[in-house]
């Protein structure tokens, strides 16, 4: 099984499914250092993708998919992660081009999401952003041997760095406001970013 | 959650109807939603301001659509930054040929949407600038955090740069009397009691009976420190202190006070604060020259206030005294 | 109870205070205390106008006071009609030799207060006409109760009796004007939460999590029936309905909906209110000419909201229209 | 022992103390049915009538004690007992005239009170105001054979004059605008009135 167009709707499609079933929890992670609507946002989003990818041409290359996704993203979420979302999935869709399917390119494409999210949002490793999720699943993917295996060890990757948000003083966002209080608390973008990933796993 | 409302993710919809309502010398534009505009925008000649952000701030920023200020606001839900389809739908709408000034608060969620947005027009051939209110002395350490907030200090530099737009200013002039309103605003905020954000149903954070937050923000966060319950002078003092060191404002300075309640927060509490700001600031030979008092830059149903202060120079204060009519600030016409 | 107060003893001291440093267009009269006057009075040959009442509903009266609207506010304890002798002084400060209108809201203590005032000014040669406000329709069997009481309707006399004074009318045709407002006038309001008087330090009554009281007054009392909380629709429905059946409104009517804020309520609910208020009035076919929004007739920190309509014709739409300008109200100047 | 000014000034001091020690009692009922002023109202008055004593003539007669009583409730109090006590006080202070004592016009005294009330606030027998307590104060006055026992009887009348409001609907003053729920609460000013009426037996 490659990672072609049909892999790419199934990712999304669960991805659309998980947010609507996690989205009380990713919203009380907001509640606790932001404002308590990241959960919201992502749900309002991902719907919106959801509908809209029926109407995709049946022929979508995965980066016709990606690119729908990253403009519905742009303009249905607001907040910081809707821009920042969406800037990864456009810059994926690039990294993307016109390929059949994603297994030769999926390491770049990860890069690529990430390096736009650093690009618009300037955040560095350990400012306690999806960024801190994003960066070791680049890194974790890079050292795989094979796109199965890539994406499977990005999600872990991730998942480890949205736990290991949580000791961490934030330095963006709305949580930097909060000096020590951010303490012991996830950062919501990091865990939403490691829901996408295993959902790329899972899908 | 006790509130005056529908279904919960019909607020602003229902309030944005509303607006249109009772103000029909406002017009929203329903597709994308929601942008309420002057119904005599464009201008032709005339700078245009767009401000925005979440919904939940009100008046803040539709009741300051009108003569002397806003051309347009863009809400976005609750607490959350419209998305760059409606900025760009605000921005074509009032542009009268002299360019659009969009006035956003630091936030990296609106600094984004409104970047984007911004670049959108600008493909469009519209000649846009960008003025980031950060008036917010709660936020330590700027350098290492997202940047101080914008917030009651939103007010000031909408009304002022309003002014400059109207008397036939440049987009350039504008904006640079924005950032100048800007680095001469400082506020604080605290609060009550939490806020409760429709959809969540429950309060944004949790607040015993005896304590109080200073520093928070206007969106439900948190603030910079938790302390016991205390009377309002005190409080006071507790937000003055921090906004005076920090421009600094010194004796012999004229400024503009305003004493702003966070949403439910009653007049009459909005008044003893006054009081007491008045006097420490009349101890330090700081001149109140310009007053503003009421609920402009609310965070929902929170209690609690906010104080601003603006240094002020006879440029300013002609620009704060000229006519304005909207539906929360309205004088001399 | 949390307040952003001192000592509860002091709170309309402090905040007459803070309205006196707000607002240097006020003078404030200190003995006795608290009468809070145009600077500009006693102006030669004008009808001048005081009102005022128990404190707790700001900005009613001290934010009414200025160009257009009234000359003096006398402001008593909270929720306590103020006692004859500073109704006395307001009357004796702010007369211009053209008489005194006392605009008066019907409770017993305000009703008898000012008539002592009224009949004390008499004997110092001040000629004195009183009308009192009784606009709530939730007050039923008025003949077999202390009658209806005054409530969000009152700012609608003063504002529109106070541009016949400012344009020059005469005592009598400023009196006249002032009862035929009051007498096309209805109102009715609804609570979320009870308010808490600072020196009692606990809520008026109790309220659940899921109750609401229809019918209420402006002084924290318990209203006409307690019903489960509902949509804003539904409690727009059920405060509009006995409105226009009261006067009646009818098919054709032109009219002035006010939607007013408690004290507590943040205005983008009060915009969800108008929005279905204004909704159900057109499908009656009455004709929303003039709108008012906001909290200005307010009772202390309750949550809830009143409508009133007040059946408009050309020479009260010219007078609303009127330039006004006093700290909660500001048009035209 | 006779009603003189001696007498007046204690009974005046004496309901003083007590409202002072029952004011949030009397503020309670008003809660329940008013506005939750009324022992803040009356402690306010009878606070400043004790200071005002003080300064009062020594050779002072018991109708100028009640005048003084008057004029300081009326500018002191507000709300409706302001000017409703304050009346009573006055009136009570004409039919004293200059009586040394008041013994011999103790009942017309008490009635001009009780008028006094009526004339301004217009309530009748059954409306559930302090007419309630007044009125059969008077009439139970009005039998007694001396001053002393006259007293004692008013004051019983009146605490059960009192007591009798709670079925009641109220017709007049705040509590009117409850309807039906206003049954089962004593009413404020009926309470407040027994308690003046109890303080003068005690003198
Ligand atoms: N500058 C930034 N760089 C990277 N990620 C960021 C930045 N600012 C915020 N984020 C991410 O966005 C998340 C918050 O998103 P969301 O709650 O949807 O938006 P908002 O903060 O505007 O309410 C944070 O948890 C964080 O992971
Ligand atoms: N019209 C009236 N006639 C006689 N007594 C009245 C009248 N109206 C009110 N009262 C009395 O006044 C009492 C309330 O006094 P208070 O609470 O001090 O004033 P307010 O009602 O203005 O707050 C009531 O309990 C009642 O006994
Ligand atoms: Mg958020
Ligand atoms: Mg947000
Ligand atoms: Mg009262
Ligand atoms: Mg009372």
């Amino acid at each position: 099984m490659s990672l072609d167009a049909d892999w790419t709707r199934r990712w999304i499609v669960l991805v659309a499914d998980r947010i609507a079933e996690r989205k009380a929890e990713l919203t009380h992670l907001d509640r606790d250092i932001g404002d308590g609507d990241h959960g919201e946002n992502l749900d309002r989003g991902f719907s919106a993708v959801r509908a809209r990818l029926d109407d995709l041409d049946a022929a979508a290359t995965p980066g016709a998919i990606l690119k729908l996704v990253a403009t519905t993203l742009i303009s249905t979420v607001g907040g910081a992660s809707g821009p920042l979302y969406g800037t990864a999935f456009l810059r994926a869709s690039t990294a993307a081009g016109d390929a059949e399917t994603l297994d030769d390119v999926l390491v770049d494409v990860l890069r690529a999401a990430r390096d736009g999210i650093v690009a618009r949002g300037k955040a560095e490793a350990g400012d306690k952003t999806m960024v801190d999720a994003w960066s070791p699943a680049v890194e974790a993917a890079a050292a795989a041997t094979d796109a199965r295996s890539a994406l499977e060890a990005a999600a872990t990757a991730a998942e480890a760095g949205a736990a290991a948000t949580e000791p961490l003083v934030a330095r963006k966002g709305r949580a930097s406001y909060l000096g020590e209080r951010a303490i012991g608390h996830r950062d919501p973008g990091s865990e939403s970013t490691a829901l996408i990933l295993r959902a790329a796993a899972d899908a | 959650m006790k509130k005056l409302i529908n279904d919960p993710s019909k607020v602003v919809d229902e309030a944005v109807a509303g607006i249109a309502a009772a103000h029909p010398e406002l017009r929203v534009i329903e597709d994308p939603p929601y942008v309420i505009a002057r119904r005599d925008a464009p201008r032709p000649g005339r700078v245009a301001l767009v401000s925005g952000g979440g919904s939940g701030h009100e008046p803040l920023h539709g009741g300051f659509v009108g003569h002397g200020m806003l051309d347009a606001a863009v809400p976005g839900p609750v607490f959350t930054s419209p998305t760059p389809d409606p900025i760009l739908a605000a921005t074509k709408a009032v542009d009268g040929g002299a360019g659009v000034l969009h006035i956003v608060k630091n936030y990296t969620g609106d600094v984004l949407n409104f970047e984007t947005a911004a670049e959108l027009a600008l493909a469009e051939g519209i000649e846009v600038e960008s003025v980031v209110v950060d008036d917010d002395v709660a936020v330590k350490d700027s350098l290492y955090t997202a940047g101080r907030r914008g917030v009651a200090g939103t007010l000031l530099v909408e009304k002022i740069a309003g002014a400059a737009a109207e008397r036939g200013d440049s987009l350039a002039e504008v904006a640079a009397i924005a950032r100048r309103v800007n680095a001469q605003v400082r506020s604080m905020g605290m609060a009550l009691t939490p806020c409760t954000v429709p959809h969540a149903g429950e309060p944004s954070f949790d607040l015993a009976e005896d304590e109080i937050e200073i520093g928070i923000g206007i969106h439900g966060e948190p603030g910079r420190e938790r302390i016991a319950m205390e009377p309002a002078d005190g409080i006071v003092d507790r937000l003055l202190a921090p906004i005076v060191e920090d421009l600094p404002f010194a004796s012999g300075d004229r400024v503009l006070l305003f004493v702003n309640g966070m949403g439910s927060t009653p007049l009459v509490e909005l008044y003893v604060v006054f009081r007491r700001a008045a006097e420490v600031l009349a101890a330090q030979g700081i001149e109140v020259a310009r007053t503003l008092v009421g609920s402009y830059v609310t965070s929902l149903d929170m209690q609690g206030c906010s104080i601003t202060l603006l240094r002020l120079d006879d440029a300013l204060v002609e620009l704060w005294d000229a006519p304005v009519q909207t539906p929360a600030l309205r004088w001399g016409r």
